[in-house]
């Protein structure tokens, strides 16, 4: 036994090598440009053809823009649109644009390709993957070169936020045919080269119309294996890690002044997906017995070593209209015990655990496993690529419990979808969220917000874990990232080199 | 000779047209729509329908299958469905790595197993002898993966000498690039060695009872030079079998290595695109690997006819 | 002063004895004969001459090379001596030569070796040392490979190989035993004349008695490390004053007393038996070309009878043997066994295989190595529909009816020698009484003495059983001491048949001829007077 | 004067080596059915990544498993698998190289034979990824995957060892005794190859083993809560830096196993030929 104690040593010395090493890296840094890591490669380059978030990663902001954009906060701001103005009866949205937008190719940016991008997006044979943005809107005039009326279908309070989306991003009809593999947009970084399967490369854009960035090129990595992301912060090749796949290693980074690590919420409800069609759980005893039997604290523990907030409905925690439900879920065993009897379940349930590659679903997976062991249900575990998890689970609905983070922001409409996977079909939840996208007045948003989180808490529709936080890894000398993460993206405009 | 060659090479063509009826059945079989994965959870069933018809996944197998071989016969492997660019293109630039990858952790490979197996077989039964076949029974029972994990954190987080992955490119230098390499080679090879050096060892022992080495001696020749002039090149026989095998098995076989020090070889372009479904891309280079194998297996073939002139005839 | 003087050599190979104190010599110029039956030592004598001894050996005593003692010599000293002083050949042609390494690099490198000559020059004489052993020494005739060769060619170049820098003593290890009657006369020629043309010693090991008659001028009898007689040949030859001469000398002459009764009922008749087998192809779209391996062959055996096969190696004797067995489907010609015809084609049955049996040469391939004697003996019963109640009784009626005891039947093949195993295998032939054994060189791996003892035994079994054996051998001298009627084969055809002592007396095909003069005899004048009665 | 070796046969030591290796791990195993220090799906997160100590003797993992159990059912879990997967090689590819080599020259014996070349000629692990990508990872699949390389060993050898002993003479005979082809297979030649084919099954089995982690540790093998020793590796890789022994332990529990199934394998070899012992 003495001889695994000496192997503890290692870890000391490296951590001392590590400091010394960091001050001379730091120096031999050419201080222009930033070497941005990423789990995940796109698998190409529009984001109105594709719902990588991978895609929004690399270029969101950077490359592409749209009519409005999502800043760290979550708030949304202004950007090609300088501003806007929005009818009594809120169809009406007249978009006003910057005036002297190009694209990197040189083309004027104009109301014209407002027009062609969005109609491109709602169109009968579009690809876009989050074409639902698009559906309440009626037609697109170009009034003008700057200015663009948009006509809705609906009121839609929320109009504004949708166009913030990456998927609604603003491309040129001469360009459209490249975006996948070379894209063209208006954004303060155009695209260079892209190495597939290990980067893709920026360069700034001159003649940016907005304020100059500071970094001259930046580089999207590509690194799938945790261990492999590890090795590459730690050894420098990487400067910034912002969606750090390997939280466990995260103690090392925090220990070492070369390195800030950067924890930050992300609109990823991540929840243990239950099937409402599914047999013993169309019962809501069971799904409250499986509620109660989930320690949220030991799977944040365990699966992300500490980093996300426990959540008790499908709502971001940061978001101010958030409803604190943990209280109504919280960990009893015995709690669910007792409920596993009242439903015939006494001797126990098998279930079926599918689960998609994110080690949170992975590691949690096996966490939750364990808890409900304990209460007497059993889970039968199954890994499953994404290509499987969409095929049986998604869209098959082949499953009992799942474990995903809903990233998407304020999604929780999807509840009142009863053809969506976990098959939530319940009437007032739908009046509910009807009487919400016909509503604008904050107030009333907001109370309707309210009551359909608690709606679904009541219905224990699924197991709601944690909030899934952005840990991310960057070089102690490099400013400007998101902390948070309200939209899948890296946005560079700030960035810059201390 | 020629009779031989065209022999092969027939064999060689008619067994390429079987893997990739082969290939291209299994993959067909397996399950999950590029166009879904593609565009997520939210994708409506029209927007699928579309895609679906963009990428050609639509009509008959045999139908589809004719269209693929008659793409690959043109040099067209068709365009990856994720990536939207030509796969060709995209087998090309892994290449780039991954043979330069295979061919170093095959050099070390040889270098390495050589004189090793050399030594041994001349040592036999001495302390050195039973010490390296030691090693190499330790070489090749270590994952090659773990053994990787180990080097990186020693060599490259540790003690800093080399790079933790990536590859750089071929643009910036010779340098750069062999030195981004060698950890991934040393991984790769160092098993493959183990392996190459006992067979180099019962091989050059095998030479060592036959008849000509007696006749070798007779003649005047010391031990040492009977092995070096007459055993070596019958011994050779075996070893080149084994380190063909070894090639092909470099070439395909580094994905889990790929992983580790994140470089974006074949293996690693394979393995994601079966996650992503992108089949057109698997399937061809699941035929180029196959292609690979083929080809280096003719090729010891007609190697044998340089070392063993028994052979040449046929 | 001899040319090579062993005093009191003794070689022990792990803890084992090898050889017990040897003393001979051989002078300059002399062919030394040094004859003995398998394990005798020879063969180490003469390793221990080069200094070529397994690892692990010990010797003690001195080999002295004109007074200069070889076991003495650091390995640096012994190295310059082999290939210069000493050379040697080997018994096996086929194995002997680098296959990768074209011949005349090989006799080459026996100048190179000892820096004689600069690589041009070695190439020249490598040409000449290959032409004086009967090659041709061109470009053409250096760059061939040792598989474009035949054995005797092969020998040749092992032979050029030796004598490439004129050694003063050539050792030839049973250096035509793996090769044909024909061939082993003109290799033997060979180096007669080397010796007389060079002026060399020769020290020739072997086990053929009628060899060592024709060439030596001296001989040593071995026998279990030990030399039991020596001097001039024709003292040896005709006093045999040691009793293990005696016993060699007979066991080589023996005929066995035959007295089976022949009827006139052939068991066995074969009518236009034809057999071809496919080539590979020229290129892949030629047509297969084939090879005639037996061809239009008709012949009867009559109960009782031995009829002798004779041929040198791929003249299809083996195919024919195999033909016969049906472990190969007939293509052309009838067969018929036991009265029964049977077409191209058609199989034999159970019922017929019956009648017939076999034994083949290698006592050590014959059994399963992991069946007992019993099992293996028994393994015939296959071939009637049940096996008899009393199968036991009958394994040890046959084994003691072939010389072994009853309770030889528990033990494993690898517990007897090979004339004992050789035993085992006519037991198993005999046990379902069959009217015909096909002998297929049935004799051909043993020692004279103990061959002399399976022939003897064959004889008292087929008086006993009345068997008809088709002896199938490459040995004239073995046909001729066994068989009723000989048949002569020749690329696929019987060119001569008869009985045998016509055939023998008075051979009519000129391929005949030429292998009986080919095939060495003891001449007369070298056996002793008690001898050449009792043969006769 | 060259030393006197003794001429005892010796028991090579790579046997007693290996035999002492693989009986250890096979016992560690097969006590895991009815004894674990503690149960393998119990996590306690608050005590994880711990250094062997009293309470736990290699230490906990991440999730505060306990190693030793996990190595424990863990190599059971790997011997099951490569067991099974030389199970399948050796059940289809011993049948196989036997035919062929009863027909040898035939069409059939062709057929298998490249039937097998192409085989090689695929690259393993892709296929082992596309069939865990199409029928969904698990330790069937696992089996699978690994089985299906090794049924083209199996017959290869298998048929070379038969078509040498085809050869023989008492093969011959056994057929002028009219024994049928299959009936000598399996009489005569099963017998006589089997030393061979237990060489070749340990090595393939320690290859399975390897391969086994391997997969597992992208993700493709034995599915949790059941541990498997490449699991162990996968899990508990990003912390090979900062807790070592979480990886060094299942690691080198993985090499000594294939280590002493190799020097299984060798000293079998050395004890059943002693042709190669001589020359080994």
């Amino acid at each position: 036994m003495r001889r695994i104690f000496a192997l503890q040593f290692p870890t000391r010395t490296l951590a001392a090598s590590l400091m010394l090493a960091g001050a001379s890296l730091g120096m031999a840094q050419a201080q222009t440009s930033a070497t941005i890591g990423m789990q995940l490669e796109p698998p190409h380059l529009d984001p109105t053809a594709g719902a990588a978030a991978a895609i929004d990663e690399v270029v969101y902001a950077n490359v592409f823009e749209g009519l409005t954009r999502y800043r760290s906060d979550g708030s949304v701001a202004p950007a090609l649109a300088e501003s806007w103005d929005i009818s009594d009866d809120g169809l009406t949205y007249t978009f006003h644009l910057h005036a002297g937008v190009t694209f990197h190719d040189g083309s004027a940016l104009n109301a014209e390709d407002v027009k062609f991008s969005l109609d491109r997006a709602r169109a009968e044979d579009s690809t876009n993957a989050q074409k639902a943005l698009f559906a309440g809107i009626e037609a697109v005039e170009a009034v003008d070169d700057t200015t663009v009326k948009v006509t809705l279908s609906a009121p839609d309070g929320a109009f504004v936020t949708k166009m913030a989306w990456g998927d609604a991003v603003i491309l040129a009809p001469e360009s459209v045919e490249q975006a996948a593999t070379a894209p063209v947009g208006s954004g303060p970084f155009k695209f260079d080269r892209w190495v597939r399967g290990d980067r893709v490369e920026l360069v700034r854009n001159p003649d940016y119309w907005g304020d100059a960035v500071a970094l001259e090129s930046a580089t999207f990595k590509f690194i799938s294996d945790p261990n492999a992301a590890f090795a590459a912060v730690m050894a420098g090749d990487i400067d910034a890690f912002p969606g750090y796949p390997a939280p466990e290693t995260l103690a090392a980074f925090e220990a070492d002044p070369r390195f800030d690590v950067v924890v930050g919420s992300t609109e990823g409800e991540t929840i243990l997906s239950t099937n409402n069609k599914a047999e013993a759980l169309s019962d809501v005893r069971v799904r409250e017995a499986i509620a109660h039997a989930i320690n949220r604290q030991e799977i944040i523990d365990g699966a992300m070593f500490g980093f996300g907030t426990p959540i008790g409905t499908h709502f971001a925690p940061h978001n101010p209209d958030y409803v604190d439900l943990t209280g109504q879920s919280n960990y009893d065993p015995e709690r669910s015990k007792e409920l596993l009897k009242a439903a015939g379940y006494e001797n126990g349930l098998t279930l079926t655990l599918k689960l998609p590659p994110p080690s949170y679903a992975r590691r949690g997976g096996e966490i939750v496993a364990a808890q409900l062991r304990a209460v007497g249900i059993e889970t039968e575990i199954s890994n499953l690529e994404w290509a499987q998890w969409l095929e049986q689970v998604f869209r098959g609905k082949d499953f009992d419990l799942t474990i995903v983070s809903h990233t998407e922001p304020m999604d929780i409409n999807i509840y009142a979808r009863p053809g969506y996977y976990f098959q939530y079909d319940k009437a007032e939840f739908q009046d509910l969220m009807k009487a919400l996208d016909v509503e604008a007045d904050p107030a009333k948003r907001s109370a309707l917000l309210k009551q359909a989180q608690k709606m679904i808490a009541d219905d224990y529709v699924n197991g709601y874990l944690f909030q899934l936080a952005r840990a991310g890894v960057v070089n102690a000398k490099l400013k400007g990232l998101w902390q948070n993460a309200p939209t899948q993206a890296n946005d560079l405009t700030a960035v810059h080199w201390q | 000779m020629l009779a031989f060659l065209t022999a092969r090479l027939l064999t060689m063509i008619a067994s390429l047209l079987v893997a990739s009826l082969v290939i291209f059945i299994m993959l067909d079989l397996v399950p999950g729509d590029p166009a879904s994965l593609m565009l997520g959870l939210n994708a409506t069933p029209e927007a699928l329908a579309a895609l679906r018809e963009q990428l050609g996944l639509d009509g008959p197998w045999p139908q589809r299958y004719l269209a693929w071989i008659a793409g690959l016969l043109r040099g067209d492997f068709g365009l990856s469905y994720t990536y939207r660019v030509p796969v060709s293109g995209l087998i090309i630039e892994r290449l780039a790595i991954s043979l330069p990858l295979a061919l170093y952790a095959l050099g070390l490979t040889v270098v390495i197993a050589f004189p090793v197996g050399m030594i041994a077989a001349a040592t036999r039964r001495s302390w050195g002898d039973v010490s390296i076949m030691g090693l190499t029974q330790l070489g090749i029972a270590m994952p090659n993966f773990w053994f990787a994990i180990q080097l990186q954190v020693l060599f490259a987080l540790v003690l800093r000498w080399l790079p933790a992955g990536s590859f750089p490119g071929w643009q910036d230098g010779l340098w750069p690039a062999l030195t981004a390499l060698t950890l991934p080679a040393i991984a790769l090879a160092l098993p493959q060695a183990s392996i190459l050096a006992r067979v180099m060892r019962s091989s050059v022992l095998e030479t060592l009872h036959q008849d000509y080495m007696r006749s070798a001696r007779a003649k005047g020749l010391s031990a040492a030079g009977a092995l070096v002039k007459h055993g070596l090149r019958n011994a050779l026989i075996p070893v080149l079998t084994i380190l063909g095998l070894q090639f092909a098995f470099l070439l395909a076989g580094a994905i889990i290595i790929e992983n580790v020090f994140y470089l974006s070889g074949l293996g690693n372009l394979v393995f994601k695109a079966i996650s992503q479904r992108d089949l057109i891309v698997v399937r061809s280079c699941v035929m180029v690997l196959v292609f690979a194998v083929i080809a280096v297996n003719t090729l010891v073939d007609l190697t044998y006819g340089l070392v063993d002139p028994r052979l040449r005839k046929h | 002063m001899s040319l090579l003087d062993f005093q009191g050599l003794e070689v022990a190979i792990r803890g084992q004895t090898i050889l017990r104190p040897l003393n001979f010599q051989i002078q300059p110029g002399e062919i030394y004969g040094l004859v003995g039956e398998s394990g005798s030592g020879k063969s180490m004598t003469a390793l221990a001459a080069m200094g070529l001894l397994p690892n692990g050996s010990q010797t003690r005593g001195k080999i002295e090379l004109e007074g200069q003692d070889l076991l003495a010599l650091p390995e640096r000293r012994m190295r310059n001596l082999r290939g210069k002083a000493l050379g040697m050949i080997f018994q096996e042609p086929m194995t002997a030569l680098n296959p990768v390494q074209p011949v005349g690099q090989q006799v080459a490198e026996t100048l190179l070796v000892h820096g004689v000559s600069s690589k041009r020059e070695a190439m020249d004489r490598a040409g000449d040392r290959l032409e004086r052993v009967g090659l041709a020494g061109d470009k053409t005739g250096l760059a061939r490979f040792p598989h474009e060769l035949s054995g005797g060619q092969r020998q040749r170049v092992c032979i050029a190989m030796a004598i490439a820098l004129r050694p003063k003593l050539l050792i030839a290890d049973e250096p035509t035993t793996a090769l044909d009657v024909s061939t082993q006369a003109q290799i033997l020629e060979l180096l007669k004349e080397l010796v007389e043309d060079e002026g060399m010693a020769l020290m020739l090991i072997t086990h053929d008695l009628a060899v060592v008659a024709q060439m030596a001028q001296r001989v040593a009898v071995m026998n279990q490390g030990e030399i039991v007689e020596q001097g001039r040949t024709e003292d040896v030859f005709c006093q045999q004053s040691h009793p293990y001469t005696r016993r060699l000398f007979a066991a080589s002459t023996h005929k066995p007393a035959r007295a089976a009764k022949v009827e006139e009922r052939p068991v066995l008749a074969v009518e236009g038996l034809s057999h071809a087998y496919p080539k590979t192809r020229p290129h892949p779209f030629a047509p297969r070309p084939s090879f005639q391996a037996v061809d239009a062959i008709s012949f009867q055996l009559r109960q009782g009878e031995s009829l002798g096969l004779v041929g040198e190696s791929g003249c299809g004797k083996s195919t024919l043997s195999r033909l016969i067995l049906g472990l190969e489907p007939r293509q052309q010609g009838n067969l018929s066994l036991d009265d029964q015809s049977l077409a191209p084609g058609e199989a034999l049955g159970r019922r017929l295989r019956r009648s017939l049996q076999v034994v083949f040469q290698d006592p050590a391939g014959s059994f399963n190595p992991r069946h007992r004697v019993e099992r293996i003996v028994a393994e015939p019963f296959h071939l009637l529909d049940k096996r008899p109640s009393d199968w036991r009784a009958r394994v040890e009626k046959a084994l003691l009816a072939v010389g072994l005891s009853a309770e030889d039947r528990h033990k494993f093949p690898h517990e007897f020698s090979g004339g004992q195993r050789q035993r085992i295998a006519i037991a198993r032939a005999l046990i379902i009484r069959p009217k015909i054994i096909v002998l297929d060189e049935a004799v051909s791996a043993l020692d004279v003495s103990i061959r002399a003892t399976i022939l003897d035994l064959l004889a008292d079994l087929q008086r006993e059983y009345g068997l008809a054996y088709l002896f199938i051998s490459h040995d004239l001298s073995v046909v001729e001491a066994i068989a009723d009627r000989v048949m002569v084969m020749r690329a696929g055809q019987i060119v001569e048949h008869g009985p045998t002592a016509d055939v023998m007396g008075n051979p009519q095909h000129p391929y005949t001829r030429a292998l009986l003069a080919a095939v060495p005899r003891i001449p007369d004048h070298l056996r002793p007077p008690a001898q050449t009665e009792q043969s006769s | 004067m060259m030393p006197v070796r003794s001429r005892r046969r010796q028991i090579p030591l790579a046997l007693v080596l290996g035999l002492a290796l693989t009986s250890l791990f096979v016992v560690l195993a097969l006590v895991s059915f009815i004894w674990t220090p503690y149960d393998v799906t119990k996590l306690d997160v608050a005590n994880r990544m711990q250094l062997p100590s009293a309470a736990h003797w290699l230490g906990t993992d991440n999730i505060g498993r306990d190693i030793l159990a996990m190595i424990m059912v863990g190599t059971r879990t790997s011997i099951a698998v490569a067991l099974v997967a030389v199970g399948v090689g050796v059940g289809l590819g011993l049948p196989l190289g036997l035919l062929a080599a009863s027909r040898h020259g035939s069409l059939l014996d062709e057929a298998i034979m490249r039937s097998n070349d192409l085989v090689f000629a695929f690259p393993s692990l892709v296929i082992a990824i596309l069939i865990t990508a199409a029928f969904g990872p698990s330790a069937f699949n696992a089996i699978l995957a690994i089985g299906i390389f090794n049924i083209p060993v199996f017959a290869r050898l298998s048929r070379s060892a038969a078509l040498s002993l085809w050869q023989l003479d008492y093969l011959r005979f056994a057929q002028t005794a009219g024994k049928g082809v299959a009936r000598i297979s399996l009489e005569h030649i099963l017998p006589n190859i089997l030393n061979i084919l237990i060489v070749q099954m340990t090595i393939q089995f320690s290859l399975g083993i390897l391969a086994e982690s391997g997969l597992s540790y992208i993700g493709l093998g034995v599915q949790p809560p059941t541990p498997s020793l490449g699991r162990m590796l996968a899990d508990n890789r990003t912390l090979t830096a900062l807790a070592p022994h979480l990886t060094l332990i299942p690691g080198m529990a993985i090499v000594l196993i294939v280590l002493g199934l190799n020097l299984l394998g060798d000293g079998l070899r050395d004890l059943t030929d002693p042709k190669l012992a001589r020359q080994r």
